[in-house]
């Protein structure tokens, strides 16, 4: 198995664990990434809502290189992702957004090749079997909320996961030994960069998400997504200190994260001591350290 | 609480009901004001418009007041409401092209969401990716709040999540080209 | 099938009255229409005292999917201007799924009249319901005027 | 050499004020064939009639000709008339010179040239005219009903009251159909089994209504009138004759399933019927649950059945039977809301759908009308409704309105305030939709004295929060989002076809809509009839619909079955298609295109150069043929030819036409 790597701006600086992560896991299921050539940023939202063709122009360069070299695209972000779909759908379905497209990119993006999630890479096609033979230590019976935010399964119809309730995380987490709590919000959006840009708007967003996956005795989050994994990391400390009764010390873990600590590495080399909510308690109570 | 006239609000709105349809294939006509998109919103309720009434707002013609809206910046792509949608309407693309034109009318009555997606493609433009640091401090200077989300800056930096310098890709240029040209082209084609 | 004409008296030599001047020349058109919608709208047509040019000759069909390509055709060869095909409304049809077959079977026969070098404008298919007169009183208008600009239909008339 | 008479009419001055009749006369004695031509003021008036009487006899007419009005109006006036003059009355052709030439034509010059066509067309055409007749069989006097909710009793009931033997087949082991699980009726509130189960009994006992429950139809031949219908009766593991009903059995069975009844709320035995009240009273083994059909062991039921009736051996029976009408009466289903991720996938216990709800309150239902949430089995305070469920929503459901739910919505509403003192109801909804005789009243009632409050917009998502279900929604009418903390969510589901729908259909040959109702003949002049002559529909099968509209079709579908049961003839129209055996090929092209599955293959035998042969060839039944005529375009080789239409008459038309 091989891809082309699209770590995204978030990987090489908020979402540094998610790639060191990605890149061990890939190394034990055997998968080669091989990172995309003099990549460009995928644009985000901020993109197409500005505009349109630009929108699908960013990620096109990208899938246009990765064409070149005759390998489907593997994007960790679900924003990535979803950018990425959203151009390789749009090139695939209309010659004239095709040319359009391939003006603006000065590049031929055929729709040969397209684009995959990490977790369609990593847990769909590697197969659960592997998954747990390749597990060595057992999260134990860890309660974990699996969170796969708004953008991983839409579009509805094209996405590899069911749009209200996905299962591919769930199905890993009880792979490795957890215990996946069902949950309702795993869809529910964290808003974005709203908590950066719209501070009180992003942040009830994240509260809600943080207390409905608490409330559900879920001692840890898993998300597979960068932006996901910042809001609801880093905004704890933000939420304890602005809203009257909020106490969150809840860890948030990449599904990588916790997939190559099963797989036997140190968390450390997977990346997990960068993060904001402490983690360490929760991996010592299960013998994870 | 002025009454609107419908009679020239739908005369005059007819061609940016088509405008919009072109730009992000929905049919706002098709809109039987359920809701279920509001309901569904995860920002809805900061909203001065829920999506139902963006949509509503658009049938009826009052063009100005919902690209003045603040609802259109506010949203946040998560297409809840594309997905939920019963008659298999995506009001996250009507917002898309509503958003591109109310820039195009000058008006961006959200300026944070405004500035930092600026700030965002900006940093794009210039070094074909973005970097991170130099877009949250552009940032906060730009809407005045210099300190804010500055307490986890230095862990960040020791962790390795912030780095000091940009990155620059070799294609720069090649990207600035397409920003250009999209620009270019994306003016002409409506 | 085939039908002896010779026996028949031309028209032309039994409408000749005496005192006319001789008339311009009027467009011949054959219409075939179903029982239930548009031959009842030509009925109405005439109950409501629509009127519309002497050009056309209606021949009653239980349904317009009775009508047989063929018979379009000896009536083109038979000299007519113009053939109109009309029925009941799609999804209107008494027979239920009757004029589906007629709208399909006449697009391409449309095109095999073309193909024969026939101004599409001579041969139309249309839906005229049983309460629609004035419909059937503008489509024999407007066809008629139609024709009279492309003139006599010689392309197809048997040579005599 | 046929002798054609013409007859032209001036109906007062209508024609002969701008048609110069006379010259039409004159000129049609000039057409060939024709040897009479006169014209008159009334035709179709009693003197009018009378001289083509008399111009038959004294000229000894074989063919006639009427130029007046539209054939539309006095065809039939003609056609009898030359029937009292002892002639064939198909021997005759209309010219319409009225309609199509007086009225729209004000030129006296062009109409009479028009007028003169016309005739001779009409001339052209009677030439070819062949005696027809009507053909006519005979019918079986007795009704077949499929389905036995409060539709097919209704049916059933009245058919047997006009004096004809009915039949019910009912698939399940008891009739009442889903009015028998639902414990209060809109508008008026009164209890369903009070006004149904009478009726279930009325049916048990009349003279003329046999029920076979369990049953299903496998197979329909023949055609209108002369139906032969095979039923299934499916082994119910109980002999029927010995049965008494006595109950020991189900007291007995020690296995325990859920019931469906019930809506899975409740449980029944192994050896049940449905519920207390069933018609007929007897059991069913359930096969699939009993432990002696699992793994051999048991058989109480047997051992302590005080008429030896418990029979692990019976098989299924196939029966045919003769029938001359038939109703179809299969009702509908839930939608099933499993699809919504939104609303939990159908997986939150305390997310039920109406007809749950129907069992919850029903006094004689498994909480003993105790409104009790299926979780832990608390009474709810608040509870949630969501209208529109797989109705209205092509994206996940159906486009249609269901027709009933904001009815039995607001119903239920009503019987929650009634039932839980100090509870609290809010109803989500689109459109409030109430066109009926007192429903508005009854809706207005809901939301202002059992004080329901309605909100009107479509619910995005329902999710467990602790013991609560959250349920959100977005108040239209102020225009921002709600929240509501529900002990118990309602869903109106929409009414859908029975999923074995489209397989009856394709048995009965009646057509079904895209959702797979049944499609009536006409929507609106024909609500009960299907193209399929003989076939009628009545209930929830057809549509969605409440039990006072079930029972209105119901009653029109019987009068149109007695109707036809009633004649001891069927005329048969003699406008039909017929075969040119000689030519046909059976290639059977032309049997897919009849609407009216009239075409069927047989095969004949034929002396073939000296030795007999088979072969198949396409056959006509006449009975079915509508006469629509699109078989003989179908017909490559040009030899299904409809009679009284023919190609010959029709081209004979053409060229007169087209001199
Ligand atoms: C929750 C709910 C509440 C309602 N409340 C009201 C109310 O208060 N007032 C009101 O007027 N209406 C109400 N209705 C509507 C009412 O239920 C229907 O109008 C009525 O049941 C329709 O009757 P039916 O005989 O057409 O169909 P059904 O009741 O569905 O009966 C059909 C019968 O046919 C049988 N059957 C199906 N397929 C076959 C087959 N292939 N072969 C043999 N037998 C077959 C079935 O087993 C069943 O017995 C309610 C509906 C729902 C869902
Ligand atoms: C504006 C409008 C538009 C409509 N459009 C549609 C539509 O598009 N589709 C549709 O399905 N329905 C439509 N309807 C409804 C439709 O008109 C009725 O359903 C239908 O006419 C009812 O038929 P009826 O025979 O019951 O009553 P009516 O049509 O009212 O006929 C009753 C007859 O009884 C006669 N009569 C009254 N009293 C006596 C007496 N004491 N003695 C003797 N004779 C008497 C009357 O003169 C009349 O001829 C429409 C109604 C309206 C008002
Ligand atoms: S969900 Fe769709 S139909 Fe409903 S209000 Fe929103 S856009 Fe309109
Ligand atoms: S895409 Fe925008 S409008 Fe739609 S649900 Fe998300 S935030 Fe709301
Ligand atoms: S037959 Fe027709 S045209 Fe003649 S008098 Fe009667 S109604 Fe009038
Ligand atoms: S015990 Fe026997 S007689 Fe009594 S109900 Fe059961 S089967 Fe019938
Ligand atoms: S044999 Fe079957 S039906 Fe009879 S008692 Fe046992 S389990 Fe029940
Ligand atoms: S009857 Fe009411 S609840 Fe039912 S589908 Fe129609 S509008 Fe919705
Ligand atoms: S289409 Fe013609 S040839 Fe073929 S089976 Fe029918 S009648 Fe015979
Ligand atoms: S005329 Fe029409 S109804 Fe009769 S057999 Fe032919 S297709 Fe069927």
């Amino acid at each position: 198995m091989k891809y082309a790597y699209y770590p995204g701006c978030s990987l090489h600086s908020t979402g540094i664990e998610y790639d060191m992560s990605s890149q061990l896991v890939a190394g034990k299921l055997g998968v080669e990434l091989k990172e995309i050539p003099d990549w460009n940023c995928c644009g985000a939202s901020a993109g197409h809502t500005t505009n349109h063709l630009l929108g699908l122009a960013l990620p096109a360069r990208n899938l246009a290189i990765a064409e070149k070299e005759g390998l489907d695209v593997m994007a960790p972000c679900a924003s990535c992702y979803n950018r990425m779909k959203t151009s390789e759908v749009a090139v695939k379905s209309s010659q004239e957004t095709k040319a359009r497209v391939a003006e603006v990119t000065e590049m031929e993006y055929e729709g040969k090749v397209g684009v995959k999630s990490a977790l369609e890479v990593f847990v769909k096609d590697a197969g659960l079997d592997t998954i747990k033979s390749l597990t060595v230590k057992n999260l134990g019976g860890m309660k974990i909320a699996a969170y796969y935010g708004c953008l991983l399964v839409r579009p509805v119809g094209i996405g590899f996961d069911d749009p209200e309730n996905p299962m591919t995380m769930d199905d890993m987490v009880t792979a490795l030994g957890g215990e996946a709590v069902d949950w309702p919000f795993k869809t529910e959006c964290c808003g974005a960069s709203l908590p950066t840009a719209r501070e009180k708007v992003g942040l009830k967003l994240v509260y809600d998400i943080l207390t409905i996956a608490q409330s559900v005795g879920a001692e840890a989050v898993v998300t597979a997504c960068p932006l996901c994994f910042m809001n609801l990391d880093m905004r704890q400390n933000d939420l304890n200190k602005k809203v009257d009764n909020a106490n969150f010390h809840l860890p948030i873990f990449y599904f990588t994260e916790l997939m190559a600590i099963a797989f036997g590495e140190k968390p450390a080399k997977a990346g997990v001591g960068k993060h904001f909510v402490d983690t360490s308690s929760v991996l010592a109570k299960y013998n994870l350290k | 609480m002025q009454p609107i006239n419908l009679t020239s609000a739908s005369a005059a709105g007819k061609d940016f009901v088509e405008k919009v349809r072109k730009a992000s294939g929905v049919d706002v006509k098709a809109c039987y004001q359920c809701g279920k998109c509001s309901a569904g919103c995860p920002v809805a309720f900061a909203m001065d418009y829920t999506p139902r009434q963006v949509m509503r707002m658009l049938q009826l013609g009052l063009t100005e007041e919902v690209l003045k809206s603040h609802s259109i910046w506010l949203c946040a792509q998560c297409e809840t409401c594309s997905a939920r949608c019963p008659r298999k309407l995506e009001p996250a693309k009507v917002m898309e092209a509503l958003r591109i034109e109310a820039k195009k009318a000058g008006f961006e009555t959200e300026d944070e969401i405004a500035t930092f997606n600026e700030k965002f493609l900006r940093s794009v433009a210039s070094n074909g990716r973005v970097f991170e640091a130099g877009l949250v401090i552009g940032f906060n200077l730009a809407t005045v709040r210099p300190f804010k989300d500055a307490g986890v800056a230095p862990s960040m930096l020791a962790n390795g999540k912030l780095k000091l310098l940009p990155h620059k890709i070799k294609g720069r240029d090649a990207v600035r080209r397409m920003f250009e040209k999209a620009e270019k082209m994306e003016g002409e084609h409506k | 099938m085939s039908l002896n004409t010779e026996a028949l008296p031309k028209s032309q030599e039994v409408t000749a009255s005496p005192e006319a001047a001789p008339q311009p020349w009027e467009p011949r058109i054959v219409g075939f229409a179903c029982n239930w919608c548009t031959y009842a709208g030509a009925d109405l047509a005439g109950l409501s005292r629509l009127q519309y040019p002497p050009s056309i000759r209606l021949i009653r069909v239980p349904c317009s999917g009775r009508v047989n390509p063929q018979f379009v055709i000896r009536a083109f060869q038979r000299g007519a201007d113009g053939v109109l095909v009309a029925g009941c409304h799609p999804g209107d049809c008494h027979y239920s799924t009757g004029n589906y077959f007629t709208r399909r079977r006449f697009l391409l026969m449309q095109r095999l009249l073309e193909y024969m070098g026939m101004d599409p404008r001579r041969f139309q298919a249309r839906w005229i319901s049983g309460s629609e007169g004035p419909k059937f009183q503008q489509t024999v208008t407007q066809m008629t005027e139609d024709i009279k600009a492309l003139g006599p239909n010689r392309k197809m008339r048997d040579v005599e | 050499m046929r002798r054609v008479g013409v007859f032209v009419c001036h109906c007062g001055s209508n024609i002969a004020g701008t048609v110069d009749v006379e010259r039409v006369a004159k000129e049609a004695c000039k057409f060939p064939n024709v040897v009479f031509a006169t014209d008159y003021k009334y035709m179709c008036s009693e003197p009018g009639q009378q001289v083509i009487k008399d111009a038959i006899k004294e000229h000894n007419l074989d063919r006639v000709v009427v130029a007046s009005c539209s054939p539309r109006m006095h065809e039939p006036t003609f056609r009898r008339c030359l029937e009292s003059a002892g002639m064939n009355p198909y021997l005759f052709e209309m010219a319409n010179i009225r309609e199509h030439c007086s009225w729209v034509h004000p030129d006296k010059e062009k109409g009479t040239v028009k007028a003169i066509d016309l005739v001779r067309k009409a001339a052209a055409k009677v030439v070819k005219d062949e005696p027809l007749q009507k053909s006519s069989i005979g019918i079986t006097k007795r009704a077949l009903v499929i389905g036995g909710g409060i539709a097919g009793i209704q049916v059933a009931l009245d058919i047997a009251d006009a004096g004809f033997p009915v039949t019910i087949v009912e698939k399940e082991p008891t009739i009442g159909g889903r009015m028998a699980q639902i414990d209060k009726t809109f508008p008026t509130l009164d209890c369903s089994a009070c006004i149904l189960t009478p009726k279930m009994v009325d049916a048990s006992q009349h003279p003329n209504i046999e029920i076979l429950s369990y049953s299903e139809v496998e197979k329909v031949e023949g055609y209108v009138g002369n139906f032969n219908i095979t039923i299934r009766k499916k082994a119910r593991s109980v002999d029927m004759s010995k049965c008494t009903g006595c109950g020991t059995c189900w007291e007995k069975c020690p296995t325990k399933v859920d019931s469906e009844f019930d809506m899975g709320l409740g449980k029944r035995k192994a050896i049940y019927t449905p519920f207390p009240q069933a018609v007929p009273n007897k059991p069913v083994i359930d096969r699939i649950h009993c432990t002696k059909f699992k793994n051999g062991k048991c058989g109480i039921c047997q051992k302590f059945c005080p008429t030896g009736a418990v029979d692990f051996e019976q098989q299924d029976e196939l029966i045919t039977e003769k029938y001359g009408a038939i109703v179809v009466s299969t009702g509908f289903n839930q939608f099933d809301h499993s699809v919504y991720g939104e609303y939990g996938y159908g997986k939150y216990p305390d997310v039920i759908t109406g007809l749950h709800f129907e069992r919850l309150i029903n006094a004689s239902g498994p909480t003993m009308g105790k409104i009790k949430r299926p979780s832990d089995h608390k009474i709810p305070e608040t509870v949630v409704f969501v209208k529109c469920v797989g109705s209205r929503d092509e994206a996940k459901g159906k486009s249609y309105c269901s027709r009933t739910c904001c009815m039995y919505t607001a119903k239920h509403a009503t019987l929650v305030h009634e039932k839980i003192p100090g509870s609290k109801s809010y109803i989500f909804y689109m459109d409030v939709r109430t066109p009926g005789k007192g429903y508005e009243e009854f809706y207005k009632r809901t939301a202002e004295e059992y004080e329901a409050q309605y909100i009107r917009g479509r619910v995005s998502k329902i999710y467990q929060k602790g013991d609560k279900l959250m349920v959100r929604g977005e108040d239209s009418l102020i225009g921002r989002p709600v929240e509501i903390e529900a002990d118990m969510v309602v869903l109106a589901n929409a009414m859908v076809a029975r999923e074995d729908a489209g397989d009856l259909a394709r048995t009965l040959g009646i057509s079904y809509d895209k959702d797979n109702f049944f499609t009536e003949a006409h929507p609106k002049l024909r609500p009960v009839e299907t193209h399929t002559a003989g076939v009628f529909l009545a209930g929830a099968c057809q549509g969605p619909k409440d039990i006072p509209d079930s029972v209105a079709q119901a009653g029109a579908a019987a009068s149109k079955a007695i109707g036809l049961l009633s004649k001891t003839q069927m005329e048969s129209d003699a406008i039909v298609s017929n075969v040119d055996e000689s030519r046909c090929s059976g290639c059977m092209i032309c049997k897919g295109i009849c609407p009216y599955k009239a075409i069927d293959a047989k095969i004949i035998t034929e002396r073939i150069g000296g030795k007999m042969a088979e072969r198949q060839v396409a056959e006509v039944n006449k009975s079915l043929c509508q006469g629509c005529g699109a078989c003989t375009v179908a017909c490559r080789a040009g030899c299904l030819n409809l009679l009284g239409f023919t190609n010959e008459q029709i081209l004979a038309e053409v060229e007169a036409v087209c001199l």
